[in-house]
């Protein structure tokens, strides 16, 4: 799995002290959101739970948990890595969905309308590019071998 | 005069023109100069959630495509400079940046070589400007207001992506910057919490709910207004109030700014070359 | 060479021996070596009837060098060394662990290698000479740095086992950080009673010097005679700096006790300590308990949060040991002063080790309330309210505990003080700057021979273990401090005229027991060594010698091996093995009856760094067709960095023999456990069978 | 065709001044770089080829380029030093390897 474990490698030290989940907004409002859970899961291989439920889509990536963890754990790059695999196997969440799809259009995340541009020109602000296959060439090198 | 690389990413330039405006006319007005490279793409935090390489490599075309120039990166959003400042350090490992620049070389980019430093506006006014200088510019400051922060997330953290220049608990730079400019910043239990937009379209309750909060929070303290310096951050505290008012049973009214207009007006510069007038609630810092 | 007068003591080990060794016909062949003036065979040399004879020979054919063919020499060494002869010219041969006992099923190969064993003992004991322990004057006076609960203590048992002693303390009065509590557990009693009555022994005993406001300044000269330069500002606060008064003084032995320091936890921002009022540390707590009566009695919601900074690796990445119990005492106070107060202590894991667990036990019936949940931040209300959120991790919810005070658990820092005196005297500490030698052997030695250290600045620990490592160090202290000290003549000797002044071995000591002489060769400070022979290893010259195991002997019996001893397509592995742990570990295979090769000749060593590339070329150039270095495994070298070195010098060598076209395999490490004699039979096996694969060494032909 | 101090096997015999190389050169030409921490020759062309340095580095450091009047490109002479022995490894232009052991006379 390589690179996706960017920011993991020290999953394992976890002694679920629950400090990420103490200062976690979302299970503040949502309980069912818990990071320290999370991490267990994917320290006991349990990856089809986590990659196949919700939970890795409601995290703001706040990083309060990461700054936080007494064992230096990359909490929301690990919640990222999850996310990743579950778009791998096609579990993507509508919103990534849609994201996913105005990227690979024009190379941007909020594509400018004809309106957008209009606005821009009025307010005397620089002309915006857009490159419909930028985003689909750095894929492609980023899974090129070598 | 300074010379940097202006990284607007993919939301300031579409859905903050006010920030884009008013952070343009403040650096004009200070003798910044802000190039413009048509290259930059977005810096790669939807894709990280796609492929952490890709996303990485995205963030290394910016910075390598920067550095070409002999330029340093001011940005104006949040997410972006923390990606970028994020990809910046984990660069520093030399096997992971020889085979991103395999992989820029492949895409007929220059390599990067570490050279290019990556900082957010508001960093870089507090920072490398200095407030002295910048409290020396002020013509009009806005002493009868009163202002509440919000720093959104991504401002201070990661901080060791941020060379920790402020507390990720409790940051300051931001007040002092307001301050700076005459007005009063409110201290809050809430400050540090997160806008919640990322989740917008995941857990949409969780969402507003954050919204709302902070927004209660600030209007019982009699916040004139909510200062941001992120594009998402305003989206969900402006576009989104009467939304989250709602869902939550509560009537907004705070107007939200970006800290480039309050410095703005406090440098003297008028309401239009602010972007007061795309405020969606209208404020105006001199009639008060 | 016949002015020698050897004798030859076979042992059959109640037939245990015999049964596998063809004893008769070695010492027939025995009995016609040059020198060799009588031989015996008894059923047990190590009884009573056995030394006898043994003695009996001595007298009567004027032995100069015994040698015992039996069980291994770890074993017996009492019995062996009485022998009416220099224990040192004595020689010990291991026929029963590593010949009969471990190749019980092929006698023939027992006898062929017991023979070859034969000749090279007979070469190496000619070469042994006769030591007498060496006596060196020590002064009866020793230096405690550090004026805390662990000095003061160290000083009185000193004092009691009748030292003179100097206790320094660097701050103008004594009692260190436990003058600063309230309270001390498990006993809830006010410290100022126990320091009084220490502070009354310390002032009546007149062998003990208190000299506070004052500090080390330098340390030389050796255990048993240290001179230790010391400042002493005035302790006048009228007139400061007026007087600085600089002495010297001669202790025999330095026990150090330079404390803790509180971690600061103004680092985790997110707990506002030092920015939100009433959030404060435990040593805060002690302070406030202490000097305002009603900080205890007034009625107030507390809560406690562990851990904070310790077991963190971004600040201290430890257990600082007493936080639970700190938190868990500083609760039952406010709950025995004000039955109302409602506390909550927020924690990782409670350790309460031994008798703690009643305490801890004890909060737990007072309705102290503990949650599993480590609080990620503290926000304050404008009532000045504190609210705690903590995920409940037991009961897999969140809980909201808004109180008037929270308490941080913050644990301990190795000590400034600590630092100053690493640089001053030379110490070494560990990871986390807390002194130390060998944690789990020798964890009151410093890496210097008679510094010893007490107390905190050691690892964290309570006042009780502070006092108890107080008196074990004193004990250790006490060797250095008899008027004398019996120095065991294994120490290395450097041969002046082989010698180059490279300095390799001055720089190589972990110890640090080299310096240099006037015309600048090495020479040991034999008080600081501790024989683990890495200087013999490491000299290029082959220039010195441990008393027990000299550069000759290795040399000479390297001469006489037969490397044909089992046939000539026979392997021959000559295996140097580490006294603490591999060694042994070859002897339980045997006794265990874990069959290993004949093939395998095994020499003891003191550590595996105390084998000479020299000797290790040497044995190659003469035939032998694999080196086994075996010792223990890095982390676990008593000689600190031994294996390691062992292995860079294997390393040269393996370098060398590829540039000579021969196979750099002719050379190994092997990490060997004291517990793992397997291992050691199977490492072996498996190398017996790959020498075979590559073939016979070239130059075993010449 | 002096001597080759090879870098990263030389450890300046850790004593920062005066390594066994130097001690032993009768020309007086190996030294150490104080900068580097390692031994080099200061001056290649006076460089007898004794091979007395070869002999004695304890980290089998420094190789001897042999002269072409003794053997061309390929050729190889290699010493291991024991205690009271040492043994050579030839080696011709064609990769033939002959070994020599010898009794040396720095015996005890």
């Amino acid at each position: 799995m390589g690179h996706e474990f960017i920011g993991g490698e020290k999953l394992k030290c976890c002694y679920q002290c629950g400090k990420c989940t103490s200062g976690c907004e979302v299970n503040r409002i949502d309980p069912s959101f818990q990071p320290h859970r999370l991490l267990h899961l994917f320290g006991m291989g349990a990856l089809d739970e986590l990659i196949n439920g919700d939970a890795i889509w409601k995290c703001t990536t706040c990083f309060t948990c990461s700054e936080r963890c007494p064992q230096g754990i990359a909490v929301t790059d690990i919640l990222w890595s999850l996310r990743a695999m579950a778009y791998k196997s096609c579990r993507a969440s509508e919103l990534l969905s849609a994201q996913k799809s105005a990227l690979f259009k024009t190379g941007r995340l909020y594509p400018a309308t004809v309106l957008d541009h209009k606005k821009r020109e009025k307010a005397g602000l620089p002309p915006l590019s857009e490159d419909s296959s930028l985003i689909s060439r750095i894929f492609d090198a980023a899974k090129a071998d070598g | 005069m300074m010379k940097y690389a202006l990284y607007l990413g993919c939301a300031t330039p579409v859905k903050a023109l006010k920030y884009e405006i008013s952070a343009r006319n403040v650096a004009k007005r200070l003798g910044i100069e802000l190039v413009d490279l048509p290259e930059f793409s977005c810096c790669g935090f939807p894709v990280k959630s796609m492929d952490l390489f890709a996303a990485l490599l995205m963030a290394a075309r910016n910075l390598a495509l920067a550095e070409e120039r002999g330029l340093n990166i001011i940005g104006l959003c949040t997410g972006c400079i923390s990606v970028l400042a994020e990809a910046k350090v984990q660069l520093e490992d030399e096997k992971l940046r020889d085979r991103v620049n395999e992989k820029l070389k492949m895409l007929g980019l220059p390599q990067y070589r570490q050279g290019v430093s990556v900082k957010h506006f508001a960093r870089f006014l507090h920072e490398d400007y200095g407030l002295d200088v910048l409290r020396r510019e002020i013509g009009a400051p806005l002493e009868s207001l009163k202002f509440g922060i919000h720093y959104g997330c991504h401002y201070a953290k990661p901080s060791h992506a941020h060379d920790c220049f402020d507390d990720p608990s409790n940051p300051a730079s931001l007040d002092q910057l307001i301050q700076s400019a005459g007005a009063k910043t409110i201290e809050y239990p809430e400050k540090n919490q997160c806008c919640g937009l990322t989740i917008r379209g995941t857990a949409e309750n969780v969402s507003m709910k954050l919204a709302a909060e902070k927004l209660e929070a600030l209007s019982i303290r009699g916040a004139d207004a909510m200062v941001v310096a992120c594009p998402s951050c305003c989206i969900a505290y402006e576009n989104n109030q009467q939304l989250a008012g709602r869902k939550m049973g509560k009537e907004f009214n705070l107007p939200v700014l970006y800290f480039t207009q309050v410095i703005g007006s406090a440098l003297g510069l008028k309401e239009e070359d602010l972007g007061f007038e795309f405020n969606r609630i209208e404020f105006h810092p001199t009639a008060r | 060479m016949s002015d020698i007068n050897i004798g030859v003591f076979f042992c059959t080990c109640e037939g245990e021996i015999e049964k596998a060794i063809a004893l008769d016909s070695l010492a027939q062949e025995a009995s016609g070596r040059p020198g060799v003036v009588a031989v015996r065979k008894d059923s047990c040399l190590c009884s009573e009837h056995g030394l006898g004879a043994i003695r009996e020979d001595v007298n009567k054919f004027g032995l100069d060098r015994v040698l015992v063919a039996a069980c291994s020499p770890s074993l017996k060494t009492k019995e062996f060394a009485d022998l009416g002869i220099n224990k040192y010219l004595v020689e010990r041969m291991n026929f029963r662990e590593q010949c009969s006992q471990s190749h019980p099923d092929n006698s023939e190969d027992a006898t062929k290698k017991a023979r070859a064993l034969l000749g090279m003992s007979l070469e190496k004991i000619r070469h042994s000479k006769a030591l007498e322990p060496v006596m060196v004057p020590a002064v009866r006076t020793a230096l405690v740095v550090g004026g805390g609960v662990a000095g003061i203590n160290a000083a009185l048992d000193l004092a009691g086992a009748g030292a003179e002693v100097f206790l320094i303390e660097k701050k103008p009065f004594l009692g260190g950080r436990v003058s600063e509590l309230h309270r001390y557990y498990p006993r809830l009693c006010p410290p100022s009673c126990g320091l009084e009555l220490m502070f009354s022994k310390l002032e009546s005993d007149p062998r003990i010097h208190v000299l506070t406001s004052s500090e080390v300044e330098g340390l030389s000269g050796s255990p048993g005679n240290f001179s230790i330069s010391i400042k002493t500002s005035s302790s006048d606060p009228t007139k400061p700096s007026e007087k600085v008064q600089v002495r010297t003084i001669i202790a025999g032995a330095v026990i150090l006790a330079t404390g803790w320091e509180p971690f600061d936890p103004t680092a985790l921002t997110e707990y506002g300590y030092g920015r939100l009022e009433h959030v404060i540390t435990n040593l805060d707590f002690e302070k406030s308990a202490r000097e305002q009566k009603q900080f205890l009695e007034q009625q107030k919601k507390t809560a406690f949060i562990q851990c904070v900074g310790s077991r963190d690796e971004r600040h201290l990445p430890y257990c600082s040991d007493v936080c639970c119990m700190v938190s868990i005492k500083q609760a039952l106070l406010l709950k025995q002063a004000n039955p109302d107060n409602e506390i909550t202590i927020f924690y990782n894991d409670i350790r309460a080790p031994g008798e703690y667990e009643a305490m801890y036990r004890q909060a737990r019936t007072r309705g102290i309330q503990f949650i599993k949940g480590i609080p990620s931040e503290l926000r304050q209300d404008a009532q000045g309210k504190i609210s705690v959120s903590v995920f409940d991790l037991v009961a897999g919810e969140r809980t909201e505990v808004a109180v008037d005070q929270v308490v941080l658990a913050t644990g301990m820092k190795a000590s400034g003080g600590t630092a100053e005196l690493k640089n001053t005297f030379g110490l070494a500490t560990n990871k986390y700057n807390f002194i130390e030698s060998h944690l789990q052997c020798h964890p009151l030695d410093s890496q210097r021979e008679g510094i010893f250290s007490a107390g905190c600045c050691r690892a964290p620990m309570d006042v009780s273990r502070s006092i108890e490592s107080a008196g074990a160090a004193t004990a250790k202290a006490l060797r250095y401090l008899q008027g004398e000290i019996a120095v065991t003549p294994d120490f290395p000797v450097v041969d002046i005229l082989k010698c180059d002044r490279c300095k390799r071995c001055v720089e190589e000591c972990p110890f640090k027991a080299y310096s240099f002489d006037d015309k600048g060769f090495p020479q040991v400070d034999i008080l600081k060594c501790r024989a683990c022979g890495i200087c013999m290893g490491g000299c290029p010259l082959g220039a010195i010698s441990l008393g027990e195991l000299s550069i000759e002997q290795l040399s000479g019996m390297l001469d006489v091996l037969d490397t044909s001893y089992l046939g000539e397509d026979e392997p021959v592995i000559l295996g140097f093995l580490c006294k603490n742990d591999a060694y042994r570990a070859a002897d339980d295979a045997g006794a265990k009856g874990i069959s290993c090769p004949s093939n395998l000749i095994s020499i003891m060593v003191p550590c595996s760094g105390a084998v000479n590339g020299m000797i290790i070329s040497e044995a190659i150039a003469k035939g032998v067709d694999g080196i086994l270095l075996a010792g223990c495994p890095d982390n676990q070298c008593h000689c600190i960095q031994g294996s390691v070195l062992a292995k860079t010098r294997l390393a040269d060598v393996s370098n060398k023999l590829k540039e000579m076209y021969l196979e750099p395999e002719r050379v190994r490490f092997a990490s060997i456990s004291r517990d793992d004699p397997e291992k050691f039979a199977a490492t072996v096996k498996e190398y017996v069978e790959e020498l075979k694969q590559l073939g016979k060494n070239p130059l075993r032909i010449q | 065709m002096p001597v080759y101090v090879v870098k990263d096997k030389c450890d300046g015999c850790k004593g920062k001044e005066e390594p066994l190389c130097e001690q032993i050169c009768i020309g007086d030409l190996m030294t150490l770089n104080s900068d580097t921490g390692k031994a080099y020759c200061r001056s290649l062309r006076d460089c007898w080829d004794c091979m007395s340095c070869t002999k004695i580095c304890p980290k089998g450091a420094i190789e001897q380029r042999i002269p072409y009047q003794l053997g061309y490109h390929g050729a190889k002479l290699i010493p291991m030093l024991g205690t009271d022995s040492i043994t050579w490894t030839c080696v011709d232009i064609e990769g033939k390897v002959e070994r020599f052991s010898f009794r040396t006379r720095n015996k005890h």
